[in-house]
């Protein structure tokens, strides 16, 4: 392969991780506030509009940082403007960078070339995951040292004791998915999910090993800072460490907690729910046998092309569809009507054209890799945003907990059940014979 | 005091059933919401108004006569028994031989009101109501929320009040609506602003509600 | 070993190292440790010590330094006192001394020039997890098992040491 | 640029532990004097390191490896001393904390 080519393909791979987390941030904050307006028997916001258009209140995510951008940027004149400074930029950074080692799709095998599709091919990409993760602490304790201020330094040592006790219990609960897949690349740890158990269940981690799902979710909840452990900026109670942020900067604060959240799910997703795999297709299923998924693929879209179509001719003469959706959705305008038909005709007029084609022209084994990753690369971000989702789900349930209770629980509760998994995890291993 | 903490049983200690029926239950509310969103108790305000009760107190209005003049004897009741002091009256002859006088000024300030309704109480001549209904009142400027003697008797949001039957305006279609004077002389100043919120075209869909 | 590697690694190793000793505020002293430990890090990887660089990030970075921090903010340090000459006489003398020794380590070290290299090609996992847990847990065991011990009691004495006095 | 060896390496070693070996004499904030420590530490691991890979045998490595666990089980401790010393005496100052050597 040539340089420049081997250069653009390596950029490609750490843009892609540099994008999904970013990219999700305005997604999670939507849900976050439409979710939470569901749950709670609220419509939530709806009201910011583009030509009419409300896109069910995901404009306010676009208001939101039009807003963060312009307002006054304060830094207290008895701040330590250095660190001040750095620490929304540290948080942020060493949260984008722990993406990196994640991969979002199998190895890509095109012309003879390996290309991983993950943005920082490490062996050891699990510890990889836990140092960076670590070092996320960086940020809250600049936050609470650089505003020189009592209440942001008691929320950063109160953010940091979390932190650092709850990476014992993530980290040990991880032990036992590696004592079981044996390897501690991250690939390969997704990869091995792919077996079946019992010939029909999918080994993925959180089958064998439930108890450390429970554990690493729970502690993936801290280290997000997230509820029912947000007690570092519990919003209605306590004074947290980003006190004395304004504008940007605090916006960084807010993003880095939801690119916090995007790591710990698609940790999560990786390490326990298959990462990539989708259930029961694994890469060489996907790509060996042609034929199989040769027309498969085709045929889906196909299918799916027509129903779209067939709903929407059914649907538009009588104009129940608008009609429909103003009786459904409070929020929906006349013109938002208009504006997703013509959109599902067009993704319609696609899928049917993309089906042709490859009806037409039956890909050949590149084609046939690269729609295996693009689909493995859809399965990986689809159970990564349900799990963001299930992030902020579980903070509109759950209470927050005491302090006490919150060191109880990592310490003589989580901790201990962890150190039993593994203990337990090799037990079993040794029964088994592996 | 000591306050006995409740018996967990096992299933509920080690809290992960018990966390997964709450995320149940707030599905379920999401779930519901998201198909059923017209049964959901929010009001879209600007496109959907709900109507106040009768009883509510909302902005002020001056009740008139047959004839169209308004009720008001300028007797000061009103403004002596205003909490707030928000009402301003300046007296002068009355035209008619059977009254003694008429209000030549009658400003409220809608800032300073604290809409406690002792003016309509301390009224002997039922000539000050609270009954418009109206409770949105926006403006830019300080200044839009002194109200004067022709917004209180003819503003916007009296023609609410056409909606109930007992309380027809008291003039007829065709009927003079003014009094003699001017509307400068009345209020002292220009004719106001309507004090209502201008809707942008994209809130165009009004549903209406069930009262 | 790659030549920018070393190099870059070792200039911001030597300047954060002296920021460490130099810098008034324990907090700038602790964040310029960590870069002296991830350039250090870095340097392990480029010796073919893939594991040692990531447990260099994970312990020493993420954990030590982190605790430092923790530690910093919980006392509150603010910046030392000068009060006095910055350095006494013995002091003085001392550091005179471990200059002289530092110096002639350096020159020993490079006057000694390179000792012989061990022939042939790296092993192929050289440095990896698999081969070093090898080591480890066959002619390592006892030091590894005695080093666990020493965690232990690491532990229960900084939870005795630092539990409020009854 | 010469190529890069051993004496580099050693040469680098040397300069690090001999910073450290001065932050360790000079400063006066116990804290810093721990950061002394762990650059010396860190030297010596470098070194551990770089014979490792000169005589392509793994002890070095595994040394190495021992002294970061070793390390972070004396900066748990060392630390938790510090925590108490300023509790009970109000100061991390290594010159006012002179009471065995008076």
């Amino acid at each position: 392969m040539e340089p420049w080519v081997e250069w653009t393909i390596m950029g490609g791979r750490a843009a892609v991780a540099w994008v999904i987390p970013l990219m999700l941030i305005p997604l999670l904050v939507w849900m976050e506030r439409k979710a939470s307006a569901y749950i709670q028997d609220r419509t939530g916001p709806n009201r910011a509009a583009i030509l009419g258009l409300r896109f069910g209140g995901i404009i306010h995510a676009l208001a939101d940082v039009v807003k963060l951008i312009f307002k006054e940027d304060i830094t207290p004149a008895r701040a330590r403007p250095f660190w001040y400074n750095l620490a929304p930029i540290v948080a942020m950074t060493f949260a984008l960078l722990t993406f990196a080692a994640l991969p979002f799709a199998d190895v890509l095998r095109v012309g003879g070339h390996e290309i991983p599709l993950q943005a920082l091919r490490l062996n050891p990409g699990l510890l990889w995951m836990l140092a960076i993760g670590s070092f996320g602490v960086f940020g809250i304790v600049f936050a609470g040292w650089g505003s020189n201020s009592s209440y942001p330094l008691l929320g950063g040592i109160r953010g940091s004791a979390q932190m650092i006790s709850y990476e014992l219990s993530l980290g040990l609960s991880v032990v036992g998915i590696l004592m079981i897949f044996s390897t501690i690349d991250l690939n390969e740890i997704v990869r091995a999910q792919g077996k079946l158990l019992f010939g029909f269940l999918p080994m993925w981690g959180v089958v064998v090993q439930p108890v450390a799902a429970v554990i690493f979710m729970a502690a993936a909840l801290a280290e997000a800072n997230r509820n029912p452990f947000d007690l570092m900026e519990a919003d209605s109670e306590i004074v947290a460490f980003h006190l004395e942020y304004s504008s940007l900067r605090f916006a960084l604060f807010m993003m880095t907690e939801y690119v916090h959240i995007t790591v710990a799910s698609g940790l999560t997703v990786t390490l326990f729910f298959g990462g990539w795999q989708i259930p029961w297709l694994t890469t060489e299923r996907l790509t060996g046998s042609a034929g199989d998924l040769a027309l498969a693929v085709p045929a889906l879209l196909v299918v799916l092309g027509l129903l779209v179509l067939l709903s929407l001719v059914l649907l538009a003469p009588t104009r129940r569809w608008h009609r429909t959706l103003q009786r459904l959705y409070v929020d929906a305008r006349r013109h938002e009507a208009k504006f997703w038909t013509v959109v599902l005709l067009l993704q319609a007029i696609g899928a049917l054209a993309l089906g042709a084609y490859l009806f037409l022209n039956p890909p050949g084994a590149d084609g046939l890799a690269a729609i295996t990753a693009a689909l493995q690369f859809v399965s990986f971000m689809v159970k990564v945003t349900f799990f963001g989702f299930a992030f902020i789900w579980v903070r509109w349930t759950l209470p927050r907990f005491r302090y006490d209770q919150l060191m109880a629980l990592g310490w003589k509760g989580m901790l201990p059940l962890a150190l039993a998994n593994v203990v337990v995890t090799g037990f079993v291993l040794l029964l088994v014979g592996k | 005091m000591k306050v006995p903490s409740p018996k967990l049983t096992f299933w509920e200690r080690i809290y992960v059933v018990e966390i997964i029926r709450g995320l149940g239950v707030t599905m379920g509310h999401l779930l519901k919401n998201l198909f059923r969103q017209s049964e959901m108790p929010t009001v879209q305000f600007p496109e959907e108004i709900k109507p106040v009760a009768t009883r509510h107190r909302s902005r002020h209005r001056l009740t008139v006569r047959e004839d169209g003049t308004p009720k008001c004897v300028a007797c000061m009741c009103c403004p002596t028994a205003c909490p707030a002091s928000c009402i301003h009256i300046i007296a002068q002859e009355a035209d008619a031989p059977w009254k003694e006088k008429k209000p030549r000024v009658f400003e409220i300030d809608l800032l300073r009101c604290v809409f406690c309704g002792f003016c309509v109480e301390a009224c002997p001549e039922d000539a000050i109501r609270m009954d418009t209904g109206e409770v949105t009142i926006v403006g830019t400027r300080r200044e839009d929320f002194i109200v004067g003697l022709d917004f209180l008797l003819h503003g916007e949001g009296n023609a609410w009040r056409e909606g109930r039957p007992e309380e027809k305006p008291q003039p007829g279609p065709g009927e003079p609506l003014l009094p003699p004077s001017t509307p400068e002389e009345e209020s002292g100043r220009g004719p106001r602003q309507v004090l209502r919120p201008k809707l942008p075209s994209a809130w165009e869909t009004v549903r209406e509600v069930k009262p | 070993m790659n030549a920018i590697l070393f190099w870059s690694c070792a200039v911001v190793a030597v300047t954060a190292a002296l920021f460490v000793i130099s810098r008034r505020s324990p907090l700038a002293s602790a964040v310029a440790l960590a870069v002296n430990m991830v350039a250090l890090a870095a340097l392990f990887a480029g010796l073919s010590a893939p594991f040692l660089f990531i447990i260099q990030l994970l312990v020493y970075a993420g954990a030590v330094v982190v605790f430092i921090v923790f530690v910093i903010m919980l006392l509150n340090l603010g910046e030392e006192e000068t009060r006095g000459a910055l350095v006494s006489r013995g002091k003085l003398l001392a550091s005179a001394l471990a200059c002289c020794l530092g110096l002639a380590l350096l020159l020993r070290a490079v006057a000694a020039g390179t000792p012989r290299e061990a022939a042939g090609a790296l092993p192929a996992d050289f440095g990896g997890i698999e081969s070093i847990g090898q080591e480890i847990f066959t002619r390592w065991l006892l030091p590894f098992e005695v080093t666990g011990l020493i965690l232990l009691v690491g532990i229960v004495g900084a939870v005795v040491l630092a539990k409020r006095g009854e | 640029m010469a190529p890069v060896g051993m004496p580099h390496l050693l040469g680098l070693a040397g300069v690090l532990f001999f910073i450290g070996v001065l932050g360790m004499l000079t400063r006066r904030n116990a804290l810093t004097v721990f950061m002394g420590l762990e650059l010396q530490l860190n030297a010596v691991n470098l070194v551990l390191v770089t014979a490792a890979r000169h005589w392509h045998n793994l002890d070095g490595q595994v040394l190495a490896f021992f002294v970061i666990a070793v390390a972070a089980v004396e900066v748990a401790v060392g630390l938790s001393i510090l925590i108490a010393v300023q509790r009970v005496r109000d100061t991390v100052n290594v010159d006012d904390l002179s009471a065995l050597s008076e």
